[in-house]
């Protein structure tokens, strides 16, 4: 059963040094408020997964709380490099990053798998590449029927899965609309889940009798920040700031430039900070 | 007229005209996403455009600077899980045709997005595969969107990231794959398409103005050409006027999001 | 791309006498009406699916329609058993009835298997139960990462998938809306689609981002045919009439009363009738 | 006072008692919907009622006939399609309590919903096993709740649907099951549970009025009755009253649906 609390209180219960941490939200609702209380709490060791590591991987990688990063996708969507995941992996700097690569495709159906409390996945994929050659963790399997071999990979079970979402209601449920990526799956698929909010509302207001939502009883901390997906968006609350992702091209090339924003905009700073991004969002 | 128009305004009309009006397109982020909105808005106004975000069918105003812009969402028929998407629409084999890219392709358009230099220790470590490697096998076919240079068109992959027709004729089968495969290179200076009985991609069409020279020039392979080149029928004032104007509102929209 | 035209139309079209039928809708949305039209036109020899063969199943197979049954619970919901299936199981008529039984788990996992175009079915299931001695297609698959052996089935790949929904726009991309079972993998997994619908609309009116919609592209055929899966039911337009449940329990148990009953309800009416019973059901 | 009650409510009110505030419950129709809800509507305000057709948290003000009436999806949180129910839901491990019932049990609480008679020649084709072998082995335990009778309490089952402690100890850890299986069995005369190191059924209460001969008389095979038998206390006036007030709304709802 979920509790509310703040989001210094939710991390700091659910996220440990070493643990393998999914931050989930394809594009849409990334949970950037707590990737950056993740960072305050200093976390070490841990092992990140994300389909697309985006921005906040970025920072998390840049401050040295990385170790190992499962991923399928590495880059800053449709603007490049994501600077400080190739200065980790090129010069290890601040320290070397171990990979474990795959396609979305892989990662999908792993997370899928952890929600179905299935050991692996089966899947038509990784024809002809070379992928496999460089992750053993990438295997096949025999149909029993037709003799078919089909690639397989580990389910992905997370110690801990954080997300955002639009709304919780007082008992906990959590809806997600839009854009819902893999988010349900990897809460599903993890030992336990942090959820941050736009907002707590008396009603859901569930668009639809088969609405997105996570009953309070598969979570296990929510807190509510306003603007907590932002550079990322909020569906029904703010958009996407795509002007942000274009300027951390050149904030994140120089290691001293990343580092100063992040003292002056992450370590400085608290949650509270994100209410305003949504607020300038929403206007926008 | 046609008035001027630039190299990668070609290559984006050119594949917006690939497309059909009943096709069902896994698109891409940049130029794919420019010449199927472009397709959509000109001769294909029924495309159905999917985006592995997990939205379906969706007819944005603006083009996305992301997968999973919300203007995506809020205009498709409906919008999927990502597994689900992975799952029963792609690997489902129910996309027409998926668009592709890369940092580095080969004669046989096998594509590179991983990294140059050993794996372990990349000279340069490039995004990865993504989506790719199953858009690649799943699509009933692919097309390949990519600037020419002798930097991007090599003579050996240092990795293949998805799979394109491997060394030639046959190879697709070889591995189960019932898929054609990359049918169609669409670059900024011409448009290749694979010899039937090699599936090496030979040049089919000379952009306007183009010469074999500056083609071969900017080939990192002994570029052949089809015996029948043809010249690429430039781009029309509307072709052009729909594109400048999609192009145009996008800039707008994202510098708003600041 | 599908094609509006009358039900007659589409099952003509569309169902072939021996092919593999799955009529889907989980107690929610029956195909009634198309079901009796597959009766009216006599289809012969075919194999039926559904994972619980509910009235309309037991209508078909009692009036010869069908050599073989896939399901995975055969009674009739709350009332009891459906009587010509255990005719014909127990004692051959009006034809015998070869059965190949799941457990609803490998039924939904197999639907899903077949959408997703995967040969076979992976799941936790049949641990220690008999159903695996009598049905040679309940295999195993082992874990190539654990070495755990789970349940295999093979994936369903219907002919023809048939379903109930509650509209389709102009286009002809359909919703359905509440209890939505496995009509969505059905469709999916099959070489053909034929849907009824209750109206024809021009705005969908999807109840959020998230519906669940069948682009116009996924389907063969849509037939308009209001109160099209009475006795079942369509949310937001009619109530299950339980009643009739009941009510069949004694019409099925008596050979001559079910044919009598069949010719006067079924033979001899066409699927303009069911407007009638969505109405009164609306009603009340 | 409690005033009379029949065998079948004090089975129905004996299952309701054994729920939690906090469970999760897998509901099947019949017995097991009046008892959930009856706990719903007595002391677990908060349990969570999940049945097969996917209805997750539903509060129907009245018993459905069927697991998929309207009033369930009307009534959820939400409502999740049929694979998700069994993949993310049973199969994940999410369901605290399901129930089960059967045409036959034997001593270790395994069932048969399947066959009387030889499988391919069955004398009773009985509906099959729909959700139960997997609710049987996924849920964290399972109630059964089943009315006695020689028929029902059987010495040996024919057909295995539903896999309960095998033949004893230790079995269900054998099939590699972390599971606890069913640890009682409420019907309209007593209460059984697993004898702890034979996982045999033993009688550990007795329904008000009801004789040790009266129970072993509708057992097929020989019972044994644990060392200190209780009397299972009688329905309580709210209990009663808030019973047949559910059934008395469920009545007219479903005649109305003629």
């Amino acid at each position: 059963m979920t509790e509310f609390c703040s989001l210094e209180e939710a991390i700091a219960r659910n996220v440990r040094d070493g643990d393998t941490v999914a931050m989930e939200g394809f594009t849409h609702l990334i949970p950037y408020a707590a990737g950056h209380e993740v960072i305050r709490q200093q976390r070490k060791h841990l092992t990140l997964i994300r389909m697309t590591p985006d921005l906040i991987y970025d920072q998390l990688i840049g401050m040295g709380a990385a170790d190992r990063l499962v991923f399928s996708w590495g880059g800053n969507p449709g603007v490049g490099s994501l600077h400080r995941l190739r200065d980790a992996v090129e010069n290890g700097w601040p320290q070397p990053l171990a990979l474990e690569e795959h396609s979305h495709a892989a990662m999908a159906n792993a997370y899928e798998a952890g929600a179905a409390n299935l050991p692996f996945a089966v899947f038509r994929g990784y024809k002809g590449v070379d992928l496999p050659k460089v992750n053993p963790k990438i295997r096949t399997v025999e149909c029993p029927f037709t003799g078919e071999k089909l690639a397989a990979v580990p389910a992905i079970r997370p110690d801990v899965t954080i997300i955002h979402a639009q709304r919780a209601d007082r008992a906990g449920n959590v809806l997600l609309d839009g854009i819902v990526g893999v988010q349900k799956q990897a809460v599903l698929a993890a030992k336990r889940a942090v959820v941050t909010v736009e907002e707590q509302v008396e009603d859901l207001g569930a668009p639809g009798l088969n609405a997105v939502i996570l009953p309070a009883w598969t979570t296990s901390a929510i807190a509510v920040v306003p603007g907590g997906a932002y550079p990322s968006y909020a569906q029904g609350y703010y958009r996407r700031a795509n002007g942000f992702y274009i300027a951390w091209d050149d904030i994140s090339r120089d290691r001293t430039k990343f580092q100063d924003w992040m003292r002056d905009n992450v370590l400085g700073k608290g949650p509270e900070a994100f209410r305003s991004y949504g607020r300038r969002a929403v206007e926008a | 007229m046609t008035g001027t128009f630039t190299p990668n305004e070609m290559m984006t009309i050119v594949a917006a005209r690939a497309l059909k009006n009943s096709d069902v397109c896994f698109v891409g982020i940049g130029a794919p996403s420019a010449a199927c909105n472009l397709a959509r808005l000109t001769h294909a106004p029924d495309i159905t455009l999917i985006y592995e975000s997990g939205t379906i069918g969706t007819r944005p105003t603006v083009l996305p600077l992301s997968i999973g812009d919300g203007e995506l969402c809020a205009t498709a028929l409906t919008t999927v899980s990502v597994p689900e998407m992975f799952r029963y629409w792609l690997q489902g084999g129910r996309i027409t045709v998926g668009f592709l890219s890369g940092a580095q392709i080969d004669r046989y358009g096998n594509l590179n997005t991983t990294v140059v230099g050993p794996y372990e220790k990349p000279k340069v470590r490039l995004p990865g595969g993504g989506g790719a490697p199953e858009i690649a096998s799943s699509c009933g076919e692919t097309f390949i969107t990519i600037a020419m240079s002798p930097r991007a068109f090599v003579e050996r992959l240092g990795f293949i990231t998805s799979f394109g027709h491997g060394r030639g004729r046959g190879d697709r089968e070889a591995l189960g794959l019932k898929t054609k495969g990359p049918t169609r290179i669409m670059t900024d200076l011409c448009v290749l398409e694979p010899e039937p009985d090699t599936k090496e991609f030979v040049v089919v069409s000379l952009h306007p103005d183009v010469t074999q020279e500056a083609v071969r020039a900017a080939c990192g392979w002994p570029l052949r050409f089809s015996p029948q080149v043809k010249e690429t029928p430039p781009p029309t004032p509307e072709e052009l006027r729909v594109l400048r104007e999609l192009q145009a509102r996008t800039k707008k929209a994202h510098s708003a999001d600041a």
